[in-house]
């Protein structure tokens, strides 16, 4: 429990913790070594972030895992973990996740990428390393854009999606059809456990907490490559304001991307 | 005659888009302009820098101006390397309401000037226009462009998806111009 | 008004349209990714097309067919994404499909990469280093005359500063002549004509005319064309003050603007230096350096890198004259290759050592 | 890290019954880059964003009503990590006239 | 009609074409200029090339289509059509085809590679191309081996399949699992028609050339990008004789990846 | 019988293995193929990986991850392929990633790529060159202990002939002692420690300790690194009759075997010919080269390729001897790099033709 | 291009009944790679490899028994085009007197 | 002392098979060797060569050799490159049943046998051993390796999936081996 290390603001003016009650969520998530970021606001990536790194905590697992960080705006996050951290190329984190595992195949090794590294620039490194059956996890955040660097759309921008390159939402005449990630891998004969979720409201959150805490006990049985796709809030490359970004998640992405298990193989 | 213009500041406080308001004010009053923008591939944190170079003809400077004439410190993070830049005649707009003082030069050898220019532009309603406010100071002060031009480029320099932005930009600017009077002359001849 | 504030990526971009080019696919990286928004906001009107590729290889891939199919086509990228195009550029030398190519660098890390060809065999590509916004649209229109004369691609080397420097300029009704297809390009209609067009890096003599692939006979063929090209393209060079020179600073791109503010100010303090600048990178200006020094005491090529220009101007002058470096500089902390110590003021200031040093040592008797 | 809001009392709820008080949070206002998605996840409503008042980055934050469940969903939710929800080990309530007891 | 180029062993000795009958077959199928090749003995990928050949002829398409072939063993033939060739880098082609296309909408632009081509290398180029919607067809060859350099496994190998690397049969603990990449494509939003054939018999080889007309009908109607699995005899790569590779198709591979027409938009 | 013929390819993967490299991946590719096919033969038995990846860039990126958990660990390819990896080689430079990469090529057209760096920036790679199978063994040694001491790939380049050429091998009991993981390397314990580690390009400052990515300071940290590297490698050659001669020839690899066969019968006629056989491609011998040539006429450079490593011999000779290239080969039609010009008879007539001219000239009052 | 088998009279099926002959192929069996897929692909079973003869490369090659249906399944299977297969205008007949009518 | 054997024909023909099969040999005899293959990398077609060097000492000899004592021609297509290579000492064994005379040396100022190694390795059934049969001629001319290395090397040098054609191609080797007398010795002393 760290200190708290601000002023509270509240109707009872306590700058100190309250001592007659007990603390039920810190400031700081666990596994996460500095809070601060330079994420956007209403960015949702830090959101999915917390959650990965609650399910490591609750498996048990914070030193017997690493972590394989693709390239994106949730890359701001590989400096700041209490676990290990290997940076991967763009694109290319599922070969090097299997280069760790088939080294240390005790460790609980994962991927953190977003829609564009994975779903653009290394599909097809998710894919092969599915069908291998590589005993990972691969975690995907999906905002449908690339974030980092301005906002332009991916191939899982879902139809009327606003990104940097479809101001007007993405029509399928000019800018093709979304890809179902989600769907796509759980197709494959190898992979443990695929379901998608998102993290626009509580209930979501905790559900995708609850999909991650799966995807690591399929991980730790070795039912091969478990994948969670999480649906993220990008209020900054959708050019909404983000309050309205969690509504605009649930009315304009996740109807194409309905959240959900989508396969699991545990018992 | 040529005056250079050096902005600093982190990403997220409209560096950029201050200078270029500046740039696009300044070419309206018929001078001709260079302005690097140099900030992070990423959308978050890091510096926001811009050397803008307004002349009367041709310019031929490099990107990053060696010594500069006025100066706009939307926050001191990475003011260090600019302050070297700027001379006895120079001038600096600074934004008192975030720049701390002890990251700024003890003796600046140069006019220092303190703008709370985000408490103004929250009081407009507006924090993430401080650093138009802290423009339109700078102008007051030197008439570096015509007041009129630096209103107009409010709205030309927006693309057309914040285009929203430009009335709330404009009242910025003018909150800085209100800020006080010429004490630095950029020009000798006020551009017509 | 007939001005426009115009960021040096647009330019870029523009320059590649009056050039005639009518395909452009790229994947985002800064600072390409700003000259990849301008194509898709500058082709469409013009009849064109822009991509926006789902990654590098997919990138250069379109490109190569675009040009094949006889369109004036580029592509880019920066750092980690020319890398992977290596593959492509390389063997597009093989294909004879020309292409032009925009490394928006970080810094100049990739000179050896751009002028000795980062990928596989012998090939070379020309390489053209505009030094800022105002000579884009000379370089790229000539970049893209060399593609299509040399059927080779091009690479036209810009950098953070050239990406993001913003110039004023003068809005053209540019409606460029886009030369037709040549004529080994495919359309699809030599098909069934008993000589359909074949179009590959490992040659286009047909089995029907008594010969499968002869790999030998294609590879010196293109052997012989990159002899051709080295030799056929006029190294282009800018020169300042040479003619009298002691010191001869040599410099490409962004950086020959501090060097040239350099020169001046030394020039003004008395000092007898000058500054070659290479615009053609490969084929390397070597005659034109040889023939610029051949008075001076010392050349100083001032690189954006660890020294990789040195060497082509050291092969030009072959110990006729010490070549120092100057370079090795940090990067800065948005890893851009903005090196917060490229200023005028340090290149004068080192430069003012150098020539100390060598006074220093003339008049050691 | 450089200033911070003072401690202040903010107006109460326009309530006049008394109201349940579970838990509390602690903000953590500075870090705060006034999103307001923890507005909109709190579900007794008890969050509120200033209107007047911005931090250090100019962001507007948010404060504390009556009437926190200790939920967490704001901490679930903040993309900053601004909240510290505590659970009180007996609740409370929360009245106009003598506060919270 | 082209000369018999050889001497005729029929029961009746006759040593040029009778005068009382009608050519339904000639030697050298149409648009391919010589009809020798290096193929081994009993390779299904000229069959299959044929095929590709007629459906062009039926449809017209002879003067108004390019293809773009992939490397692999079937790359012997990109010398040896009488259509307009692009050949590819190894993997590229779909990217390739897409310039094409692009530039010449009016074509009907077509691949043809290897599943080591088209699933290993290249895999995401098809996906990608399928989710943009490119109007082309593309035809995988598949024999689940790099036949080029030797019978290596690839993606599409089936679980017992014989390779050089699993002389003893691809073993999913050992090797992982097999993709089935028109399964995978038929899924994407934006394809006209997705279809598995083979040519292990004269009746699949018919139903395949049928799929391959149908695929180009799609592209000529502009339904976006159509796809034809063809599976493929590799005796070489499979270590089997060759009078046993069309049944070993049937027994070993088609079970995994059944014949069949997958999706179709045409009406 | 303790001999058996095996393979060049099988004596390049033997002796990776008794380097103790325990994990491998590649994508087949003539003449690597046979290379990836005795890996994944010879490494299950010692407890190591071979993993045929799909694309040349999993396979490294899958040695990439292997190497950070720390393995020793190795990929390699050929030509095109070899192009593909050019992103990753470069950035494991940044990230402090070692591991080997074995370059079976077509001839020596990629001595540039090897040497230079085919990425992007400002990398160089050890890079090492036997001249056919009886020197693998050490050659390999040398190199996964280079990529372990300097945490940085290194690549060693083979060709065709180095791949098919068979001979008669002692079969050995390699027990050979795998060198425990460097206490850089992953392998999850520190997680949760308040200090877990962090492996990558950006650099391995982390935020808890007061700052994020100092992307300066750990470029010139890398700089420095590869600075240390240049002067902490000293650089292999071989000489041959350098001592005396008027022409010496300079080959590396395979083509060093015919020069030397050449130097050889050219010595029997009384010609003083020598030759220098540099093994370490990069850093390049110039020393060695300079001092060998000190009294030579005449340097020739042979090269399967179209004159590449000539410019290293020109740099490091600057003019002091004049340097001539044989080089420019025809490939075969196999595409392979076996140039049919490629005997000892060729290269004896043309070294003796050259020889004529230089008496002629001497000759010349 | 070498040596060719030469044109002759090959031992018809042993069938004494009539056989019905509706089409029939001419064989480039120097093509030939003697993969034996056309053996298989023809329904009547009219083709039949060599067993005591090769083509210039080695290669065993088919011959045609009587009764084939021009069916062209041995054209469309084979990988080495080594099939032109012919329909006559009027189906003829096979008897071991008086060969093809 | 030491020689050279070169081989050449066209992809399947064998040509890789025969030039181990005889360098394995050469090794039971207690001879070094080292034997460069040089073949397309593709499955199909292309030319297949072959230079191997048996040597009672270690071998320094470059991969490909400039000159040759003896030679294996299975084809000609790719031949024409090594012709020069043989001496007035050398010997050819030519596989007459495919090698076009035309193609052959008029004037071959070497020994060249024709041997119908496909006829008879047909006959034999089994067409693809007719390179053994060409080797089994050539050792028998020239005793390069003795009769038993040769033949016990037919089975050693198979992969495991090829185990089965061992025999046949012993009887290659053997048909080979029967075709004829030593004319020209390889050695001084046979090995032992
Ligand atoms: C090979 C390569 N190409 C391009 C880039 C530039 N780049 C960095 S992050 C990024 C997009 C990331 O998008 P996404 O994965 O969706 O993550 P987000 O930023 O949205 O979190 C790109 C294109 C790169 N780093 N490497
Ligand atoms: C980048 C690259 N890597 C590897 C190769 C070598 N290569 C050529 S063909 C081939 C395999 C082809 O297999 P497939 O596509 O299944 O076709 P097939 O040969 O079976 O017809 C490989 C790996 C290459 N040409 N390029
Ligand atoms: S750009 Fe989007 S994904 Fe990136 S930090 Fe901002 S909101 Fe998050
Ligand atoms: S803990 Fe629950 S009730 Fe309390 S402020 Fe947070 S969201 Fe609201
Ligand atoms: S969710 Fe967090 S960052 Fe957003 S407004 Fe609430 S406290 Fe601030
Ligand atoms: S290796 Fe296989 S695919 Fe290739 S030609 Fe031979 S049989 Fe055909």
């Amino acid at each position: 429990m760290s200190e708290p290390r601000s002023i509270p603001v509240t109707v009872l003016a306590s700058d100190v913790a309250p001592t007659d009650a007990s603390l039920v969520a810190d400031f700081t998530p666990s596994l996460v070594d500095v809070g601060e970021h330079h994420l956007c606001p209403g960015c949702g990536e830090p959101i999915a972030i917390r959650a990965v790194m609650d399910a490591i905590t609750l498996h048990g697992l914070a030193d017997k895992c690493v972590a394989v960080f693709g390239i994106g705006c949730s890359t701001a996050f590989s400096n700041n973990l209490d676990v290990e951290v290997l940076q991967a190329l763009h694109g290319r984190a599922p070969s090097v996740a299997t280069g760790v595992v088939r080294m240390r195949p005790e460790l609980a090794v994962f991927t953190i990428q977003g829609d564009g590294d994975l779903g653009n620039e290394g599909l097809q490194e998710v894919l092969h390393a599915a069908a291998r059956g590589e005993n990972i996890v691969c975690i995907m955040l999906n905002n449908g854009v690339f974030g980092e660097t301005g906002g332009h759309l991916t191939v899982t921008t879902t139809i009327g999606q606003r990104t940097k390159n479809t101001l007007d939402g993405r029509d399928e005449k000019q800018h093709g059809h979304p890809m179902r990630i989600a769907e796509l891998i759980a197709q494959i004969d190898g992979v443990g456990y695929v379901a998608r979720g998102a993290v626009n409201d509580a209930g979501n959150v905790a559900r995708t907490k609850r999909m991650i805490v799966d995807a690591f006990t399929a991980q730790q049985q070795g039912l091969g490559l478990s994948f969670v796709e999480i649906l993220t809030m990008c209020p900054t490359g959708w050019f909404v304001p983000t309050d309205e970004a969690p509504d605009y998640l649930a009315e304009t992405i996740a109807g194409t991307h309905s959240v959900g298990v989508l396969r699991s193989s545990l018992p | 005659m040529q005056r250079e213009v050096v902005f600093t500041g982190i990403g997220g406080q409209g560096v950029q888009l201050a200078a270029r308001t500046l740039a696009e004010a300044a070419m309206a009053d018929r001078r001709r302009v260079q302005l690097f923008a140099s900030y992070g591939g990423m959308m978050r944190g890091g510096n926001s820098d811009s050397f803008l170079v307004i002349s009367d003809g041709p310019i031929t400077a490099p990107p990053v101006v060696g010594s500069a004439w006025a100066a706009a410190i939307l926050h001191h993070e990475h003011a260090g390397e600019l302050w070297p830049k700027l001379g006895a005649e120079s001038i600096a707009a600074v934004n008192s309401s975030v720049v701390d003082p002890a990251r700024c030069p003890v003796e600046p050898g140069f006019d220092l000037v303190e703008i709370p220019a985000l408490d103004i532009a929250t009081e407009l309603g507006s924090p993430v226009a401080a650093s138009l406010v802290l423009v339109g100071a700078l102008v007051a002060r030197t008439n570096l462009v015509s007041a009129d031009a630096l209103l107009d480029s409010a709205a030309s320099v927006l693309p057309s998806y914040r285009a929203s932005a430009a009335a709330a930009n404009r009242a910025a600017l003018q909150a800085g111009l209100d800020l006080g009077e010429v004490t630095h002359p950029a020009w000798d001849l006020v551009a017509t | 008004m007939s001005t426009r504030l115009v960021e040096g990526s647009e330019v870029v971009a523009d320059a590649m349209v009056r050039a005639g080019c009518r395909f452009f696919a790229g994947y985002p990286m800064t600072p390409f990714t700003e000259v990849l928004e301008h194509m898709a906001e500058l082709l469409p009107p013009v009849g064109g097309v822009c991509v926006n590729a789902e990654s590098e290889l997919e990138a250069v891939g379109m490109v190569w067919g675009a040009a094949a199919a006889g369109s004036r086509a580029a592509t880019g990228s920066t750092g980690q994404g020319l890398s992977l195009m290596q593959e492509s550029i390389a063997e597009a030398t093989l294909a004879g499909i020309g292409f032009v190519v925009v490394n928006m660098a970080r810094g100049q890390g990739d000179y050896f990469q751009s002028t000795r060809g980062g990928g596989h065999g012998d090939y070379r590509t020309p390489v053209l280093a505009p030094s800022g916004p105002s000579e884009v649209i000379d370089v790229m229109a000539e970049a893209f005359d060399l593609a299509e004369r040399w059927r080779n691609p091009v690479v036209v080397v810009g950098d953070y500063y050239l990406a993001h420097t913003w110039v004023d300029v003068d809005i053209l009704d540019s409606d460029p002549v886009v030369p037709p297809a040549p004529e080994w390009a495919l359309d699809g209609s030599s098909g069934g004509s008993g000589a359909a067009k074949l179009l590959s890096f490992l040659g286009t003599s047909k089995q029907r005319d008594g010969v499968g692939y002869d790999l030998a006979a294609h590879y010196e063929h293109c052997a012989q064309r990159r002899n051709e090209m080295a030799a056929g393209i006029a190294p282009r060079v800018e020169l300042l003050h040479t003619d009298d020179a002691d010191v001869v600073l040599v410099a490409y791109g962004t950086m020959a603007r501090y060097a040239g503010a350099a020169v001046e100010i030394l020039r003004s303090e008395g000092h007898r230096v000058g500054m070659i600048r290479p615009i053609t990178l490969w084929p390397f200006p070597a005659d034109a350096v040889r023939e610029a020094t051949r008075c001076a005491q010392t050349i100083a090529v001032y690189e954006n890198n660890a020294g990789q220009m040195i060497d082509d101007v050291r092969l030009a002058v072959l110990g006729n004259c010490p070549v120092v470096g100057i370079n090795g500089f940090a990067t800065d902390s948005s890893a851009f290759g903005i090196a917060p110590d490229v200023t005028v003021e340090q290149l004068t200031s080192t430069m003012r050592e150098l020539l100390d040093t060598l006074e220093t040592e003339a008049s050691v008797p | 890290m450089s200033r911070r809001e003072d401690t202040r009392e903010v107006a109460a709820n326009e309530a006049t019954e008394p109201i349940a008080v579970r838990g509390t949070v602690v903000i953590d206002t500075e870090a705060c880059k006034g999103c307001d998605l923890c507005i909109d996840a709190c579900k007794p409503g008890v969050l509120s964003m200033t209107t007047d008042r911005t931090n250090t980055r100019g962001y507007r934050f948010p404060e504390l009503l009556v009437g926190c469940t200790g939920c967490r969903a704001c901490a679930d939710v903040c993309p900053d990590f601004c909240f510290q929800v505590y659970r009180f080990d007996q609740p409370k309530t929360w009245t106009l006239e003598g506060g919270l007891r």
